[in-house]
This record gives C-alpha cells, sequence and structure tokens, in this order.
C-alpha cells in the first residue's frame, strides 16, 4: 500500500498547476517525461484498487486481454499530435488526460501485464517500437508544424526522442527475449 | 592497529539492537551542512541582485 | 532491501530540502524572470563585424536610466571596454565573441555568462552601489587571458 | 632445489589467499604509472600555485597555461584512470578467483594503448603546441596529435572496460543464481559508466581530429561541450563510485564490522549508474542556446545524483556508530572514540568520507540553477574539486594503496610505514584545508579559475584576492610533502618492505543476513533505463544544437 500512496502523491504533484505548466512547454518533455510519469503513477496505485475492486478487475480482465487492449487504444490516442495540442487549449481535454493516462493506462496496465502471455507480451513490445520507429520518422521528416503550440524543432525533438526510445526498447527486447538468462541464472 | 581487526566478531553476530542516535545526530550535520552552503550561496546571489 | 525507519525519516528530510531549494529556484526563475542566461539567437561567428547589432558595438539608452550595452569579446579585450553608467541603471548587456570561448564575469555582481562564438548571450543587472566593477574574462582563452579585462564605473 | 620448493610453496599460499602473481604485477604496473603521475602533476600544481599568488613567473617556454594542462591531464586522467582500472582489477582478480587470461592480456594491451597515448598527447603540451586545459574546449585547436592520444587512452579504457565485463560474465556462468560479489559489483558500475560515459567525448574527440588536420573547416562549439560535458561529469563520478566501493566494502572490515545492508548498497550502486550521465548538464547553466526550462528540468537530474549519496551518508555513520557500540562506545559519541583512529587504512577514507559533506554540500548549491551565476568558473569551483576529487577521492586512494599496495606486493604494512602514512593524510588534509578553503572563499569574491596571476591593471578589486592566494601557495607547499611522502610509501611497499602476506579487505554483510533480490543482478535493465535517461537529458539539448546550429567555427590558436 505504501506504493499506493507514493502513486498517488506523484499524481498530486503532477497535478499542480506549476508542474504541469512547466511539463506542458516542451512538446518532448510533454509526451516523453509528462504522459509516462501519469502512467507510472496509476501503475503504482493500482494495488489499491485492486484490492478495494477485486470483482470489478475478475470479471473485466480476467485473462489481461481487455486491460491491455484499452491501454493500447488510450496510449495510441495520446500519440495522436493533435490530442496535445488540444490538452494544452481545452480544458476538458486536458482534465481527460490527466484522468485517463493514470487510469485507463497505469491501472488496467499492472493489471494485465502478468496475467498475460510472453506471446502478447512480444506482440506489445514488437508493435511499440514499430510504432515508435514510424512515429519519429514522422516527426523528424514532416515538413509542417503538426501541433500549433510547438514550434517545428520541437517536432524534430520529439522524432528523435522517439527514435531513441525505440532503439532502446530494441535492445531491451534483445536481452530479455532473445538472450539466454538460463545462463546466468 | 591490527587489534580493532576481529575479536568482537562474535558479539557483532549476537545482538542487533543498538541505539542509532549517534547517525541520526551525524546526518542530521550532514543535512545542516547542505543547509549552511545553499543558503549561505542564496543570500549571496540575492544580497547581488 | 528495506529502509530502516531511521534512513526513511533522513531521506525524508533531505530530499524535501532539495525540493524547496528547486522551488524556491523555480519559483524565481518562472515567475520573477531571474533564471540563468539562456538567450537562443544565433549568427555568423567568421561575420560578428558585419552583423547588427555587433557591427556597432557601445552603450546605448534604451529607457527610463535603462542601457544596453552591444560587447563584442575577442582575444583578449572587449569592445566597449570603460563603461561609464549612472547610479542605479538597469543594464542590458547582449554579447558574442568573434573568436574563442569567452567568459563575461563583473566580480561583486551576479553577472556571470558563457560567451560562444556563434551565439548571442544575453544578461541584464541593475547597478545600485557607485564604484569600479572589475569586468573579465573567466573563461581561459590563450596567452593573455589573464588580461582581458575592463571596467564599469558607476557613478 | 630449495629455492623452487619454497618458491612453489609461496605460489601455493598465494593461491590460498587470492593473489595471482600474474594479476599482481598487472596491478603493480597500474599502481606505478598512477603514483609516477601523481609525482609529476604534484609538481606542476605546486609550480602553479605559486606562480598564480604571484610568488614566481615561469618562464614562457614553460608558461602557467601548458602547466596547467599538463597538471589536469596527470591528475584527473592518468592518476584516476591508471588508479581505478589498477585497484578494479586487483579486486576482480580477487573475489572472482583470478582473471582469465585473455582479460589478462586485454588489461595489458589498454595498458600500452594508455600508455601510448599518453605520451602521444602529452608531446604537443611540453611543446606548447596543445595549451587547450584538459577540457579543450573548440575553437582553441591544439596539435592534431593531442587529440589522437586522447582517443588512444579512451580506446585503451574500453579494451579494459570489456576485459572487465567478459570476466564478470564468465564468472556468472559458472557461478549460475549467485549474487555478483559486491566488490565486483561495484567494479561493474564502474566499467559500465566508464564504457557509455566516454562515447560522447570520444565522437567529439573524432570530430576535432578531422578539424585540426583542417579535413574539416569548422565546428559546432556548443555540441563538442555538450558532448564534453556528458562525459567530463560521468567521469567525476566514476572516481567517486570507485572511492565509495572502498567505503562500502573495505573501511568496515578494517574497522572490525560488518557491511551496511547488501541490497541497499547495489541500489546505490544502480542508482549511480543509471542517473549519472546527465547530470554533467549543470556544467552549462550559463550557456547560451539552451532554454531556461531545459536548464531547469536538468536542475532536478543533477540534483538527483545526490539522493545515492544521502543514502551513502546515512549507511557510513550507521556502520561506523554500530561497530564503534560493539566495540563498548557509550553515549552520543562514544562509539566515536571507539573506531581506529591511528590505522592510515581506516584515517585516510574517514578523512576523506568527512571532506564529503561539504564537498558534496558545495555540489548541490552551486548546480541549483541561477545559484550558479555566483560561482560559476571562478575559484570556487576549483575549490570545489580539490575538496571532491583531491581529497574525498584522492585521499581514500591514498588509504587503499596502504593495504592494495602490499596485497599486490606480497608484502605487509610495518607500524612504522602506518605511521608515516598518519602523518602524510594529517598533511595532506592540512593542505587541502588552506588550498580549498581559500580557493571557496576567493570565489565568491569573484576571482577567476584558470588564469595566471594578474592584477588587472592594479585594480582594487584584483588587490583584494592576493592574500587568498597567498593561502593556496601555502596549501601546495603542504600538499606537495604529501606528494613525496606519498609516493616514497607507495614505492617502499612495492619493492622495500618486509615479506609477508596482505589480505584483501572485504568485509562481510551484516547479519542476520538478509537476501538480496534477484533483479538486482539485472544489468542489462540497468544500462537501457541508463540509456533512456541519457536520451531524457541530451536528446533535447543536442537536436537543438545541431538544428539550429550557427555556422561553426574554424581553429584557433591563442597562445
Amino acid at each position: 500500500m505504501k506504493q499506493a500512496r507514493f502513486g498517488l502523491l506523484l499524481f498530486l504533484f503532477l497535478l499542480i498547476p506549476p508542474v504541469a505548466h512547466l511539463l506542458e512547454s516542451i512538446m518532448i518533455i510533454h509526451m516523453h517525461m509528462q504522459m509516462p510519469l501519469l502512467v507510472i503513477a496509476g501503475f503504482l496505485m493500482a494495488p489499491f484498487f485492486q484490492k478495494r475492486f477485486p470483482r470489478l478487475f475478475e470479471n473485466w480482465n480476467h485473462a489481461g486481454i481487455p486491460g491491455i487492449l484499452l491501454v493500447t487504444i488510450v496510449w495510441l490516442y495520446w500519440m495522436i499530435p493533435r490530442t496535445m495540442d488540444d490538452a494544452l487549449t481545452v480544458q476538458s481535454v486536458e482534465a481527460f488526460k490527466f484522468f485517463s493516462l493514470p487510469f485507463l493506462v497505469g491501472v488496467p496496465l499492472r493489471d494485465s501485464w502478468k496475467k498475460i502471455g510472453l506471446t502478447v507480451k512480444k506482440i506489445i513490445f514488437i508493435g511499440f517500437t514499430i510504432l515508435f520507429f514510424g512515429m519519429g520518422i514522422l516527426y523528424i521528416k514532416v515538413p509542417v508544424q503538426l501541433c500549433n503550440n510547438y514550434l517545428l524543432i520541437e517536432q524534430i525533438t520529439l522524432g528523435w526522442g522517439f527514435v531513441t526510445m525505440a532503439i532502446c526498447i530494441v535492445i531491451y527486447l534483445w536481452y530479455f527475449v532473445f538472450m539466454d538468462h538460463s545462463k546466468y541464472e | 592497529m591490527k587489534a580493532s581487526k576481529v575479536h568482537t566478531e562474535e558479539k557483532l553476530d549476537a545482538d542487533n539492537e543498538y541505539s542509532v542516535k549517534g547517525t541520526m545526530f551525524s546526518v542530521g550535520v550532514v543535512g545542516a551542512v547542505i543547509l549552511i552552503f545553499w543558503v549561505g550561496l542564496f543570500a549571496l546571489y540575492m544580497y547581488r541582485v | 532491501m528495506k529502509f530502516s525507519k531511521h534512513e526513511e525519516i533522513w531521506l525524508t528530510i533531505s530530499v524535501g530540502m532539495l525540493v524547496l531549494f528547486m522551488v524556491i529556484v523555480g519559483y524565481q526563475t518562472f515567475a520573477l524572470g531571474m533564471g540563468p542566461p539562456s538567450n537562443k539567437e544565433t549568427l555568423d561567428p567568421q561575420k560578428v563585424d558585419q552583423t547588427a547589432p555587433f557591427d556597432n558595438p557601445g552603450v546605448f539608452e534604451v529607457g527610463p536610466n535603462e542601457y544596453e550595452v552591444v560587447m563584442v569579446l575577442q582575444v583578449f579585450s572587449f569592445t566597449p571596454n570603460n563603461i561609464e553608467i549612472p547610479k542605479g541603471a538597469t543594464v542590458h548587456f547582449t554579447m558574442t565573441s568573434k573568436d574563442v570561448v569567452h567568459g563575461f564575469q563583473v566580480a561583486g555582481t551576479n553577472l556571470n555568462a558563457m560567451v560562444m562564438p556563434g551565439y548571442i548571450q544575453k544578461i541584464t543587472q541593475k547597478f545600485d552601489k557607485p564604484g569600479e566593477y572589475l569586468v573579465l574574462c573567466n573563461e581561459y582563452c590563450g596567452a593573455g587571458h589573464q588580461m582581458m579585462s575592463t571596467t564599469i564605473t558607476v557613478k | 632445489m630449495s629455492t623452487a620448493t619454497s618458491k612453489s610453496l609461496k605460489e601455493k599460499a598465494n593461491q590460498v589467499m587470492g593473489v595471482n602473481l600474474k594479476d599482481a604485477k598487472l596491478a603493480k604496473s597500474y599502481m606505478a604509472v598512477a603514483f609516477i603521475a601523481l609525482l609529476l602533476g604534484g609538481i606542476l600544481g605546486l609550480l602553479q600555485g605559486f606562480e598564480r599568488a604571484g610568488l614566481i613567473q615561469l618562464p614562457y617556454w614553460f608558461n602557467y597555461y601548458q602547466v596547467l594542462t599538463a597538471h589536469g591531464l596527470l591528475l584527473v586522467v592518468v592518476l584516476t584512470a591508471f588508479f581505478t582500472i589498477g585497484y578494479f582489477y586487483a579486486g576482480l582478480s580477487h573475489c572472482l578467483g583470478g582473471l582469465l587470461p585473455k582479460v589478462r592480456k586485454m588489461a595489458w594491451i589498454g595498458f600500452w594503448m594508455k600508455i601510448v597515448g599518453l605520451v602521444i598527447a602529452i608531446i604537443p603540451v611540453l611543446l606548447n603546441k596543445a595549451s587547450v586545459m584538459y577540457t579543450f574546449y573548440p575553437p582553441l585547436a591544439a596539435a592534431p596529435s593531442f587529440y589522437i592520444g586522447l582517443a588512444l587512452i579512451v580506446l585503451g579504457i574500453w579494451v579494459c572496460a570489456f576485459g572487465a565485463f567478459i570476466n564478470v560474465a564468465s564468472w556468472r556462468k559458472v557461478n549460475k543464481g549467485k549474487h555478483l560479489p559486491i566488490f565486483a559489483f561495484f567494479a561493474t558500475a564502474v566499467f559500465i559508466l566508464l564504457f557509455f560515459g566516454s562515447i560522447g567525448v570520444t565522437i567529439e574527440v573524432l570530430i576535432l581530429i578531422a578539424w585540426s588536420f583542417g579535413w574539416i573547416p569548422t565546428v559546432n562549439v556548443m555540441v563538442s561541450r555538450t558532448l564534453f560535458w556528458a562525459f567530463g561529469h560521468t567521469l567525476v563520478n566514476i572516481w567517486y563510485l570507485t572511492a565509495v566501493s572502498a567505503w562500502y566494502v573495505v573501511v568496515p572490515k578494517i574497522i572490525g564490522g560488518r557491511r551496511f545492508s547488501d541490497a541497499l548498497t547495489r541500489i546505490v550502486i544502480i542508482l549511480l549508474v543509471i542517473m549519472n550521465i546527465p547530470g554533467g548538464f549543470h556544467h552549462q547553466i550559463v550557456d547560451p542556446g539552451m532554454s531556461q526550462a531545459l536548464k531547469f528540468l536538468h536542475v532536478f537530474m543533477s540534483l538527483s545524483i545526490s539522493f545515492p549519496s544521502l543514502m551513502t551518508a546515512f549507511a557510513m555513520f550507521y556502520v561506523f556508530e554500530r561497530t564503534g557500540r560493539k566495540l563498548g562506545g557509550k553515549g552520543l559519541f562514544g562509539w566515536l572514540r571507539k573506531l581506529p583512529w591511528g590505522d592510515v587504512r581506516f584515517l585516510a577514507p574517514m578523512i576523506a568520507m568527512i571532506a564529503f559533506i561539504p564537498a558534496g554540500a558545495g555540489g548541490i548549491a552551486q548546480t541549483t540553477n541561477q545559484l550558479n551565476q555566483v560561482v560559476h568558473n571562478t575559484m570556487w569551483v576549483v575549490g570545489h574539486f580539490h575538496l571532491t576529487v583531491g581529497t574525498s577521492v584522492i585521499l581514500t586512494f591514498f588509504g587503499i594503496s596502504y593495504w592494495l599496495i602490499p596485497h599486490i606486493s606480497n608484502r605487509v604494512l610495518t607500524p612504522r610505514m602506518n605511521k608515516v602514512g598518519v602523518i602524510q593524510t594529517i598533511i595532506w588534509t592540512i593542505g587541502m584545508l588552506f588550498m580549498s578553503g581559500s580557493m571557496h572563499a576567493v570565489g565568491l569574491l569573484g576571482s577567476p579559475r584558470r588564469t595566471s596571476y594578474s592584477t588587472y591593471g592594479d585594480n582594487a578589486t584584483a588587490l583584494g584576492w592576493d592574500p587568498y592566494l597567498i593561502f593556496v601557495a601555502v596549501g601546495g607547499t603542504f600538499l606537495i610533502i604529501g606528494v613525496l611522502i606519498q609516493v616514497f610509501a607507495v614505492f617502499h611497499m612495492m619493492f622495500f618492505a618486509p615479506k609477508g602476506v596482505t589480505e584483501f579487505p572485504i568485509a562481510d554483510p551484516e547479519v542476520p543476513v538478509e537476501k538480496t533480490p534477484m533483479w538486482t543482478e539485472r544489468w542489462g535493465l540497468w544500462i537501457v533505463i541508463m540509456l533512456v535517461v541519457i536520451s531524457m537529458g541530451y536528446v533535447i539539448p543536442l537536436v537543438e544544437l545541431i538544428v539550429n546550429a550557427p555556422p561553426g567555427s574554424p581553429p584557433f590558436k591563442t597562445w
């Protein structure tokens, strides 16, 4: 339960207007720091909900697949450049961001991750890697501003951020899936 | 200088509960030093603004 | 792998202290505009003399008791040098380097900035106390680095 | 015949005690180079201190900036790199049951690459063709051989790093499911940081080689600077982590205690590896070309490095108090008196730890955003790293030398040499108090670093700095005496001390032994997280500095 408390603390910290404002002032920080931190906050808070509503998770997320689908859909939604723009200008979209990322991504992610099999995990990983590379190249190459609130240079930066994250995931994949750990452990 | 090396090893295993007030006092000093340095530099900064 | 209760107390207090430090400087930076010099304009370092405003370095009055100093740094001098300004003046320094990396520092003030070739650096200071201030280069720039200095006289 | 048997007996004894003669020879070579570098660098430091105080004037053919470049190179690159690698290879040999022959060969290859690189780099410095300081900020352009030498040194370090990885991996294959011995865990962390931390600077140096040859006309100065500091600060933390390894593993054994919690120690190491590299950005707080929001977020990254150090502060005092109380110490401070203050192997690292309190505090203060403007590039910074590196790290290294050198030389530390060591430690401490204290103070008054003696045309402000600078020279005098004693002690222990067996002190874990979670061994995961953190720190400034770059700068030789 200590974890859940840290998660709540992180969530409240991210809600503080100056903090949110600072993190949203740079495009890549907005997408690659604030949003993942919100997910992590939800991830940490998950045990609280699992304990409080065990039936809900049992009924709706028995095999973990619905949860992971929800995670994927919500996450994909937040990768659309326009949504970031809307989050900055439309109050209700901003509110939805602060609700959806922890509670519709973080919490179900934790609940599902243990339940789904290795194959699904691999699919998720590989899918997101391809997506990240794709988004990266898109952001680097597109010659026009995709967001009204961010400059072209920030877009290119975000593109490189996606590419480096994708490279990191590839290394992780290579390390965990393709390396024989039984030799060492 | 060799004296300090081993002769209490057995006793070490026996008892776990010792006071840590010295440790807390010491880290308190560490915290105070951090605070002094920071406040000092901050005061100088504000004085020169 | 658990923290002891005492270690937890220590870490909470000390981390709280660090957070407090950040809140204070963050407030100063973003609410009061006191952040470190971070100007992002660029220019061709080999064409400084032809690029405005550095084609005409000097001290310019831009408002009531407010001045802009357009300054070029080169080995081993500041242009303009021996600046004179009235007491209480707010001075905006706009600087660039014609050759290597220089530092701009005025002893006894918060004026301290790196001046890189290719970048226009800006920093502001209000001079409340009269006197002669020592301006010096604080980044090693060559054999005459220790000679690279000038003064600001506040009257 | 009799000599043969006695020799084989000795070899057997060594095997039992874990001293592999071939590995010991390697470690001895590394140590010898490290302490010769200390001697040379120390002498240059003395010259520098005297010149800076206005007491002597160095001739034009051997000027202040040449001396300063060589001083920096010898002490912060050669001394530390050779000591760190020698120390960890000796430790790996000890706790992993000897180095693999292949790894030993790699360590020798690395050794000679570094030596050759050093010679190639130092020649242009002596010829006054590379007075660019060890930070070599372009567009100051040194002779190409200076950069080639540096590149060779880095490659030599990489060979050693990969040697260590190979040895650790093979140990783990043989010892499935076991935790890496704590000392080897530290070594792995240090070599990971050495490798990943120096990739950026290697790219920079390769570009500078082409630029100094004239193959490319201009260079991006801000990118070079950013790449340099991504490495520069990591290097500092590598030395610090090396010192910390002795604090956690060796010092408890010497005072007759036990190590702090094994799991928490490993977590401190992992945190230092993950968070280290972006920390270097705080060297650029007053640079142009980067937004204030970015700089502020980097303040968070810099300050987060202090978290594992705060954990270390607690751990160290906890171990001391526990041990002191077991030995009968009573009351709030009784335990302090029970510690073996007369033992140089404890005294030197203990003073090093105490010095780290103000050193770390100063670091925290100067890294917090605009407060950096008060001290950036002033003598304060020089005082700061003479406290962190010159005292916390180097004094720990000295303390290590009093058991490591006898250990690898099959000799013993005599009570007399111990006394020499205690005196040396005290002299060093006094010297650093003078030097670092006055440097901090004069820095606050505005005296710049890396500047030879100057009154700036008899400016009143500059004249006011002179008394402090005299104290720097006084400190330097103490320190050179300390250097001479230390170098004497090292070579005496290496070649002349009485024969015997000295143990490699590694403390046992705390009792009751708690189980360390197995995930601490997942180095691949830590490396990936480290890479994520690095890209979080550096993608923004690098993309911006490259895409929005001004036209580059041609080379300049301004000395």
